[in-house]
């Protein structure tokens, strides 16, 4: 299996680093290494949140719920270590594993057993899940003051001059291009999108697969769920509120084909990390934060327009001459 | 040959069409929509009232306007996200020219007009460039809601003349309000449209197999892209509403209607994976929606919890048939 | 041979000497199912030897892939029993029938585009390593393997499946179905899509695996293959079974009988020929990488056979003809007028339809019921200044599908539900009913049953009767032979040679479609 | 019959309405017969308001007391409430002069204006570059704010110097990339002023974080129970706000007296507001309740636990 086929994730990343360029004309500190890491630190969430939409969307479906269900583990975590700080937080991770575990399964258990098309069920879920947030908490936000310093330290503790988060973002994104190119799971996510009807003839259990894959989804917010809260130091309803389109358009941005069965975990990484660019970079460069959404859709519709030239069938050839040209 | 038999009749239908309408999605609205009627009248007595029943409808009157166009769409087997964002758009235009002198008949047409072009602008990027909608609309989304804060950053446009307000807040007939109205006279319009016209044909025929359909001799390309208008169109008109009703402009109006107008259409029964709906389905999901939400309103239920209450009506309203005739094919067997 | 109306008595014919011997490897006893509305497969019963070829025949819609689908575990009976060896097993999922040794090639082409051949060949039983991981290596290797045994070492195990011939691509179907220790094979219409040459290998694919002692499931609608390969036959009719017994006991026409309960004489329909003047005439038609001047001419009340190899691109000709495919040069004339169609509406609207090949994707629209999707090309005329009329619309389609012997319970019925060859029937009904000037017909009569074979072929002798023209894409030779009155041979994207049908003979027409004439 | 007191909040489980909200009830209990609904949009946009504001008007409530979203936009439908013979005033977060029939600031916005300043200058005696981090472009009292503090700025602070505005839209994440931003594109960056309690919090986090306690002091509105943190950890030296339960409670006084026709509001009156005191109405009909107060390391132990 090639890692960079077609080499879009070439391209991407040629993108990211003329993009680098060009903010560090107007501002030099900007390509520093200190700040290039503090960039992939930055981004590090959106990534993961990438990574898990991304195996949704190679079985030709969609999570629209992963933000709200990101909210509600959140604050599923947030409360748990204001009224037990007690609680060590290697298993407060485990919980908000399982938590976003759970979200997922819900999700996939509708698109599975009830054969309910994915939009439908997250678009549900979506409103659902944000809604149990207001439910469980009351409404009330847990604060910076409430959450336990480790809560908040661990994800920031330097481990060989890079954050933490930073690290459980590369250890995502190891065991992911593990999950696509070296499992047979990841072979059948991929053959699902290709062609469904096939892979039911293949012997794939497709509505399993899709299951499975919600269920990694829901895992990835709800890990998200705890870095958010613990990184923002606020658990609120209105937590990463709207995000789940920012989270389809580093995916998009990353070359992963809506249409199913095209995308790559280099692809998603890489999206994540252009749009975390454009958010960290305007500030940074004196451009109206009035600007920042005009730019980044219009990024949103570039990156498209690039990816369908790309992808754009060649014909058949038949002709001997046109062969030889 | 030989013995030829005389050729096997086939019927038009199976089904009688009363039966086939008993059984239908748009009869499973109905009872959910006369249920949330009896609850609401019993769990609050300030539910019966003609006024109250008005104002009821101004809860949902714009964003079924676009669902109407919408389900169209959806059925062509394509999504507009950015609906909410050209309302802003729209609406900032309108600003711009009442600021510039412009009267109300002026400002209504470069509403719609501005709305058209956004329609316009997403259906040649889906049609001519062959990008999937989705993601497309995911684009224009921020960007025009862009363009909306780069125009107006953290200032607002007020003041519209006085003649403006009749279109979100005015009444044409006692408590009948002109959103309404227009609401009624559009749906009329796109059911005839959808269910009575060649053109409605071609939108079914599209949503199921596009290729097909092109080899059948549709203008698939020109036909979505007519649908990118009309949906742009009504947003443009639901613009003009909401910044009537509003008095004012500012570049975060109508944030989060877009998935409010889709969870409209598939409450609707319109397939989110194109080919099948009804106008009347939408129409039904647009008044139990804002049955939903006013009966919960009365009773101050914060706006979240009711939105619990929608995610839960759109997955089990859904879900209901599929589970019922998986029951029932159990039971036969 | 037994018809027999109450196949629930049915008796089976005393083994032959010899052959009956060896016990089935496969058997299906009682097996019914229905589809809402419609009762796909009642009380049947089928056994397969090891080391034999059953051919199963039936009209459209008779139940054959639905039978193959239930033995590949992607269906449930609703009644029945199925035992491999003896043995009762059940099927809940294409994994367990992988496990019980039953692979198929499936009516309907069902690769992945955009994975590897390799791939392709292993899904779902990919070699692992010791961590569970996927081998790559090994994986390649054996794809690479069976490839080889197969003759067919000329593949690329890396390459993508898109990149490759549609043969080929057929190739790594048979490939897939190899790659299982599969004791049992089925095939289902294996060769619609195939020429002669890749029929004949996969011809002696199907001897090597009868030497190897599978048990082999053959379905055709072509009698000649089924005489050709088959060692017993079992004959459904209207999803039931009526008749079963060795292939060279039974006739063509004995069969035929069982299968559509009369007989049929498939005589290609007798025509006066009666050429009018040129119809349409095509130059200088150019594509960049599809086919190159492409010219000819066709005349009023003439039908026009294309032959070629399967890719030759007569497709994409017809297509660029009807507006479908851009052209980079070249003139088409109607009547007189040149045209020059931009879609396949401007072409309908001159008069000119194009009837496609790949009936699922091109042809029906599934999820639309057969009235609508027959009157779908002609909705100009079925509604009055774009509102439609019912009543017309079910009128037009009464006329054309009961002429075409339509098996269905109404029209208000979704296309999706009929038989493969019971969907070709609306295709072609849809066309038809635009009463177009000029017809292009491509493949009309694939994977048609015979019975409807002769009714297509019956109509289109009608329809230049009433003086329109006939274009014929055809990889039939027999169909070619015996409907056309000239045949254009098209190689590798250009016109081989143009042949008058006075007398012409098989062999010309393969050998230059091949490339070996002189 | 009791009277019906609406407290329409701009966002339910914002720890400052909640705070209000026992000021309500305190009122409420102090008056007599008065019944408080306590309700708000989840969603902080105008739109939802309106939603929330028609349910009360078919609830015939007897007074509504708003903290609005939108100054201009929720104008129509208030003044349908009033038709109605709804009584209107807003809190907090004002409404147009039309939309209500008076406006409670909980502050003079001069005053805050000029405060949020004053709090970052206190301790930065030589002067420097300073910079707002506010909540959503769009918000009214945010937005008087800085206007003010732009003013007064020439005369009575020449030697601070503000570099800029930027707006985290009181989004968590929006507010941290903007703070950031700021640090990186002003290294000499000696405040961040934000007066609003999401956006303090949010950029004392990323001081914090960012190892800059002692060289950045972050400033502004917040509230004591969750701004606590960076009062101990040195992030901020002082911070300021009024206190939420005497807004509360003399929106809801105020809105009784004008319901039962106690009172009346016009341009000049002076109207009582129970154990706050009193308050004099301007010509919009506007009213400051009090000064902000200042909370430091040496009071914010004791506010923490109040709200
Ligand atoms: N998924 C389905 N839903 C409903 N009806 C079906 C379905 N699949 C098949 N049928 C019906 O079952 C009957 C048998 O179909 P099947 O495809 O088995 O026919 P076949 O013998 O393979 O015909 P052909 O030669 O045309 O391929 C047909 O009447 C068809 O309409
Ligand atoms: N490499 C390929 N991959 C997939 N499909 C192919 C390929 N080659 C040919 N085909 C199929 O064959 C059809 C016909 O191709 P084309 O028009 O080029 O040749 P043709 O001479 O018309 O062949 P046919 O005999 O099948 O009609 C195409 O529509 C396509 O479905
Ligand atoms: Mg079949
Ligand atoms: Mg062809």
């Amino acid at each position: 299996m090639k890692v960079f086929p077609r080499y879009r994730e070439v391209w991407l990343l040629a993108a990211i680093v003329v993009l680098i360029g060009l903010i560090s004309m107007r501002f030099p500190g900007f390509a520093a290494f200190g700040n290039l890491r503090q960039l992939f630190n930055d981004t590090s969430i959106l990534m993961i949140l990438a990574l898990g939409q991304m195996v949704v969307i190679l079985t030709r479906s969609i999570d629209l719920s992963m933000a709200s269900n990101l909210c509600f583990t959140g604050m599923v975590v947030a409360m748990l270590n204001a009224a037990h700080p007690a609680i060590p937080i290697p298993l407060l991770i485990v919980i908000a594993l399982l938590v976003g575990l759970v979200l997922g399964a819900i999700n996939g258990f509708l698109v599975w057993r009830l054969n309910i098309p994915s939009i439908v069920v997250t678009l549900g879920t979506l409103t659902i899940y944000r809604g149990a947030t207001f439910v469980i908490s009351g409404g009330a936000w847990v604060n910076a003051d409430q959450m336990s310093p480790d809560f908040i330290g661990l994800q920031r503790a330097a481990f060989l001059g890079i954050p933490v988060l930073s690290w459980i973002a590369i250890l995502v994104i190891a065991l992911f291009f593990l999950l696509m190119t070296r499992t047979a799971l990841g072979r059948s996510i991929y053959a699902i999108g290709v062609n469904p009807t096939a892979s039911v003839y293949a012997g794939i259990d497709v509505g399993r697969t899709k299951f499975i894959v919600f269920c990694i989804s829901g895992m990835a917010a709800g890990l998200c769920g705890y870095l958010w809260i613990s990184r923002y130091v606020i658990a609120s309803v209105e937590v990463a509120n709207g995000y789940e389109l920012n989270i389809i358009a580093a995916c998009v941005i990353g070359g992963i084909s809506i249409a199913g069965g095209i995308g790559s975990v280099g692809g998603a990484v890489l999206g994540a990390l252009f749009l975390g660019i454009i958010s960290n970079a305007l500030p940074v460069i004196n451009i109206s934060p009035f600007w920042q959404m005009a730019i980044s859709g219009s990024a949103i519709i570039l990156a498209v327009v690039l990816n369908a030239r790309g992808e754009r069938r060649q014909g058949r050839i038949i002709l001997k001459k046109a062969e030889a040209a | 040959m030989t013995d030829t038999p005389a050729p096997r009749y086939i019927p038009d239908r199976l089904d009688k069409p009363l039966n086939a309408a008993i059984f239908s999605w748009e009869a499973l609205l109905v009872a959910v929509a006369v249920a949330i009627f009896a609850v609401n009248s019993f769990a609050s007595p300030y539910f019966l009232d003609v006024w109250s029943l008005s104002d009821l409808t101004f809860n949902f009157t714009e964003k079924a306007l676009i669902a109407l166009a919408m389900a169209l769409l959806i059925i062509s087997g394509e999504i507009d996200l950015s609906v909410a964002a050209i309302i802003a758009l729209a609406s900032t235009m309108m600003g711009m020219a009442m600021q510039a002198g412009a009267g109300t008949p002026v400002l209504v047409a470069i509403g719609i007009l501005v709305g058209l072009g956004c329609g316009a602008f997403n259906g040649l990027l889906v049609t001519r460039l062959g990008l999937p909608s989705i993601v497309v609309t995911i684009g224009t989304m921020s960007l025009f809601r862009g363009i909306a804060f780069i125009v107006l950053g953290d200032q607002a446009y007020k003041g519209y003349p006085s003649s403006f307000a009749f279109f979100g807040q005015g009444y044409v007939w006692w408590v009948v309000s002109f959103e309404l109205t227009l609401f009624l006279v559009a749906a009329v319009i796109y059911w005839f449209l959808l269910h009575r016209t060649s053109f409605g044909r071609r939108v079914f025929a599209i949503g199921n197999n596009p290729v097909a359909a092109q080899f059948s001799g549709v203008r698939v390309g020109r036909i979505k892209f007519i649908l990118f208008c009309l949906t742009g169109l009504m947003a443009g008109i639901a613009s003009v509403l909401i910044t009537s009703r509003l008095g004012s402009t500012r570049p975060s109006i109508a944030q989060g209607y877009e998935l409010e107008v889709i969870t409209m259409v598939v409450l609707g029964g319109v397939s989110i994976l194109g080919g099948a709906g009804s106008i009347v389905g939408v129409v039904l999901a647009a008044f139990i929606m804002g049955l939903v939400t006013f009966g919960l309103g009365l009773l101050n239920v914060p706006g979240i919890v009711m939105s619990i209450f929608i995610g839960l009506l759109l997955i089990i309203v859904i879900a209901l048939p599929i589970v019922w005739r998986r029951v029932r094919r159990e039971r036969l067997t | 041979m037994l018809v027999d109306p109450h196949p629930a008595h049915f008796v089976r014919d005393p083994p032959h000497k010899g052959e009956g011997k060896a016990a089935p490897r496969l058997t299906l006893s009682g097996i019914s199912k229905s589809f809402p509305g419609v009762r796909a497969l009642h009380d049947v019963s089928l056994s397969l030897y090891p080391g034999q070829v059953t051919a199963l025949i039936g009209e459209n819609g008779a139940g054959k892939s639905t039978l193959v689908k239930i033995m590949t575990g992607i269906y449930q009976p609703d009644a029945g029993t199925i035992s491999i060896d003896g043995q009762a097993v059940t099927l809940p999922s294409a994994h367990a029938a992988f496990g019980h040794g039953i692979t198929a090639i499936h009516q309907e082409t069902v690769l992945f585009d955009d994975l590897t051949v390799a791939e392709n060949i292993l899904l779902g039983h990919a070699p692992r390593s010791r961590f569970g991981t996927i081998d790559w290596r090994t994986m390649r290797k054996n794809a690479r393997e069976v490839l080889n045994t197969m003759g067919a070492g000329h593949i690329d195990a890396d390459a993508r499946l898109k990149d490759l011939g549609i043969a080929n691509k057929h190739l790594v179907a048979v490939a897939r179905a190899m790659s299982i220790d599969a004791q049992i094979v089925i095939m289902d219409e294996p060769t619609a899509a195939l020429s002669l040459k890749e029929i004949e290998e996969l011809f002696l694919l199907v001897e090597f695996l009868k030497s190897e002692g599978k048990a082999i499931l053959f379905i055709s609608h072509k009698f000649d293959e089924i005489y050709r390969i088959a060692d017993r036959y079992t004959v459904f009719r209207d999803g039931e079974m009526v008749g079963e017994g060795l292939i060279r006991d039974a006739g063509q026409s004995q069969i035929v009988r069982m299968m559509v309960g009369r007989a049929v004489d498939h005589i290609f329909p007798q025509r006066k020929a009666e050429i009018g003047a040129p119809v349409l005439a095509v130059s200088g038609l150019s594509h960049p990488t599809e086919f190159d001047d492409i010219g000819f001419e066709l005349h009023r009340g003439e039908i026009l056979g294309f032959y070629g190899l399967v890719g030759a691109g007569r497709s994409e000709v017809m297509q660029a003809i009807s507006g479908i495919t851009r052209t980079s040069s070249g003139t088409i004339t109607l009547e007189g007028k040149a045209i020059v169609p931009k879609s396949a509406a401007d072409s309908i609207d001159a008069g000119i339809v194009y009837v496609p090949e790949e009936r699922g994707k091109q042809g029906v629209v599934i999820g639309l019921p057969i009235f609508q999707n027959i009157s779908l090309p002609s909705l100009k005329r079925t509604s009055k200044s774009g509102v439609l009329r019912l009543a017309e619309e079910f009128a037009l389609a009464r006329s054309y599908t009961e002429r075409l012997d339509l098996r269905a319970s109404s029209l208000s019925q979704d296309v999706g539900t009929l038989s493969g060859g019971n969907q070709q029937k609306i295709v072609i009904a849809k066309w038809l009913a635009t009463t177009p000037k000029v017809i292009i017909l491509d493949e009309p009569t694939k994977g048609i049953d015979i019975g409807s074979k002769a009714a297509v072929h019956g109509f289109m002798a009608e329809l230049v009767a009433q003086g329109l023209s006939v274009i014929m894409v055809s990889s039939e030779l027999p169909e070619i032979l015996g409907m056309s009155d000239r045949v254009v041979v098209m190689r590798e994207g250009r016109i081989a040679s143009v042949y008058d049908n006075k007398r012409l003979d098989a062999e010309t027409l393969v050998k230059t479609a091949a490339g070996i004439a002189a | 019959e009791n009277v019906k007191i609406a407290l329409v909040v701009k966002s339910l489980g914002n720890g400052f309405f909640d705070a209000a909200n026992k000021g309500a009830e305190e009122a409420a209990k102090e008056l007599g017969g008065v019944d408080i609904i306590y309700t708000g949009p989840t969603k902080a946009t105008a739109e939802a308001q309106i939603e929330v504001i028609n349910s009360l008007i078919a609830q015939k409530v007897d007074a509504i007391a708003i903290s609005a979203n939108d100054a201009d936009a929720l104008v129509p439908a208030l003044k349908k409430a009033m038709d109605r013979g709804i009584t209107v005033i807003s809190w907090d977060s004002g409404v147009a002069p039309e939309g209500r029939q008076l406006h409670l600031n909980p502050s003079d916005t001069n005053l805050i204006g000029e405060t949020i300043i004053k709090l970052a200058a206190d301790y930065l005696p030589e002067g420097g570059d300073v910079a707002i981090l506010s909540a959503s472009s769009t918000a009214t009292n945010q937005n008087a704010w800085i206007d003010a503090a732009k003013k007064v700025l020439p005369e009575k602070f020449p030697k601070i110097n503000l570099v800029a505005t930027v707006y985290g839209d009181d989004d968590s994440a929006k507010s941290t990339d903007e703070a950031k931003g700021l640090l990186k594109s002003y290294p000499n960056l000696k405040a961040i002023i934000a007066p609003t309690t999401v956006g303090v919090v949010a950029a004392a986090q990323v001081v914090t974080d960012q190892g800059l306690i002692g060289k950045v002091n972050v400033t502004g509105l917040a509230l004591p129970s969750e701004f606590k943190k960076f009062i101990d950890n040195g992030a901020s030296q002082a911070v300021a706000l009024w206190n939420p339960i005497d807004l509360g409670y003399s929106a809801v006084y105020l809105a009784h007296d004008l319901a039962v026709k106690k009172e009346e509001a016009k341009p000049g009156a002076t109207l009582s507001i129970g154990r706050v005191g009193k308050v004099t109405l301007d010509d919009t009909n506007s009213a400051a309740m009090a000064p902000p107060f200042k909370f430091d390391k040496s009071n914010i132990e004791e506010f923490s636990k109040i709200y």
